[in-house]
């Protein structure tokens, strides 16, 4: 199964809500649109939302921490608002939450961000 | 019931989720728990991306071999291929050492494996490719009434 | 994007359904209509059973053999056993002919094959075993935006 | 996926509503369990409601028409009253649509079998 990306941009901070399956095959594709993207809108946070996210591997670990990476370049933040128990393991598992923000929704996640901005 | 199933496939990223579908479908024949299910999907996964991207290192005209056993609830899965091997095991093993930060890997992939499985080897030989066998027990299920 | 797929797996009648799942999961990627993915989980279903039923008399210790390839949209599936093997082909192919009645069989496996795949193609010989192989065009598919 | 049998006895008639995926391995449980029933309480008609059956294949046709045989020698009927298009298929494929009375609802199955009673 594929995955599909929402992308929402809101001034400097990027949404993306992310569905169906994210491994490697998926990544490849996703990750130049997303850089592409980030570049283009000049994005400093990045709010991801993945509840309906199904699978996730350590290839979309990759993906998310490389994202991460330009991010915090940028001194910006990326919070996560939603995930299923499954994608939370990986993410518990690899240390990502002591580098994530977390929100339990959109809404926190943009307005916590404003705080911040 | 025991079972098992090998399957040989080529070495293009689109088998990823092909891998993980056929193991989840072996495996639900024996009622597995979601997060065994999960489990099992994660580590194939994990698998057949390394011998496809690390092993053949992308080249697309190879093939990946994995075999799947179940003897008295206990999984075996074995996922081979015949690309360049790994020079130095244990550190491969290591949580986030990747020979590939250029590709963004996180290096968490044998460190998965390890979690979601009971028994993870791996038998390589730089030149001649990987083995990596893994095994996990499930939970037993109450008996079925008919 | 071609691929190709083999695997192999005991003869035991739980492996009908594991059979139909990984044919339709190897399928699905080429977006095939509901359909064409049902066709395809029903000839399968035939080809296994027959493997394991006629084949192999029920006998649960051998092997089924099963390949698939994609090639530009025509679907190829092979199931191979190395069982009994078939005298005389075109009697076994003809609707409603089945030589166990007692097992209340119907008769109709090698028909629906041909019914629902473009090429039907039986290679058996008596104590060998029995390849069945069948070819379907899947109709083609708008692209893809992204 | 395994095959669900939903057994209801109404006088001499048996409506059997089937669910999930009948093939040859799901048909070798069931075959012996639906003769034995179908004994025991004298049963003459027989309603199918397939509606729920998500897969079928000839060993499926080779169960119904099995029960058919065993019907039509008490001087009873068939009724078809639901079943999916690939189910169909099968049936008309094999001639079945022949022998199988076909009605709209499981109601008008009975109806038309208190007619014929
Ligand atoms: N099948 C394989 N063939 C060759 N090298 C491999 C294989 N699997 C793993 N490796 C090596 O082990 C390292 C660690 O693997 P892993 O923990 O899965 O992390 P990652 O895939 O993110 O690099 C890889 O970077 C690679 O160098
Ligand atoms: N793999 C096989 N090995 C041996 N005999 C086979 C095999 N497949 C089919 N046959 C023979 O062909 C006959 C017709 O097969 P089929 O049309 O599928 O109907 P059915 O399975 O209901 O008998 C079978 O009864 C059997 O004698």
């Amino acid at each position: 199964m594929a995955c599909k990306v929402e992308a929402e941009i809101k001034g400097n901070i990027l949404l993306l809500r992310m569905e169906g399956e994210l491994d490697h095959h998926e990544v490849e594709s996703i990750r130049s649109e997303l850089t592409q993207l980030m570049d283009k809108n000049e994005i400093k946070h990045l709010v991801l939302n993945l509840s309906n996210l199904e699978f996730m591997d350590s290839s979309g670990l990759g993906l998310i921490l490389g994202r991460y990476k330009s991010i915090q370049k940028a001194g910006g933040n990326v919070v996560l608002c939603s995930a299923s128990p499954q994608v939370k393991r990986l993410f518990e598992m690899s240390g990502m939450f002591r580098i994530l923000m977390v929100e339990l929704s959109e809404e926190r996640a943009f307005s916590r961000l404003g705080a911040v901005q | 019931m025991n079972n098992s199933l090998t399957c040989t496939f080529k070495s293009i990223s689109e088998n990823e989720a092909l891998a993980r579908m056929i193991a989840a479908s072996f495996a639900a024949a024996y009622d597995p728990t979601i997060g065994e299910l999960s489990d099992i999907k994660t580590v194939v996964s994990e698998a057949v991306t390394n011998a496809i991207i690390h092993g053949y290192s992308g080249a697309e005209n190879h093939e990946v071999y994995m075999k799947m056993s179940m003897v008295e609830r206990v999984l075996t899965i074995e996922v081979r291929d015949s690309g360049k091997g790994i020079l130095e095991v244990e550190k491969a093993m290591e949580p986030l050492y990747t020979s590939r930060p250029d590709m963004e890997r996180s290096g968490m992939g044998f460190t998965i494996m390890d979690h979601f499985m009971d028994g993870v080897e791996v038998v390589s030989e730089p030149g001649k490719g990987t083995t990596v066998t893994m095994t996990k027990q499930l939970t037993s299920v109450q008996a079925e009434c008919h």
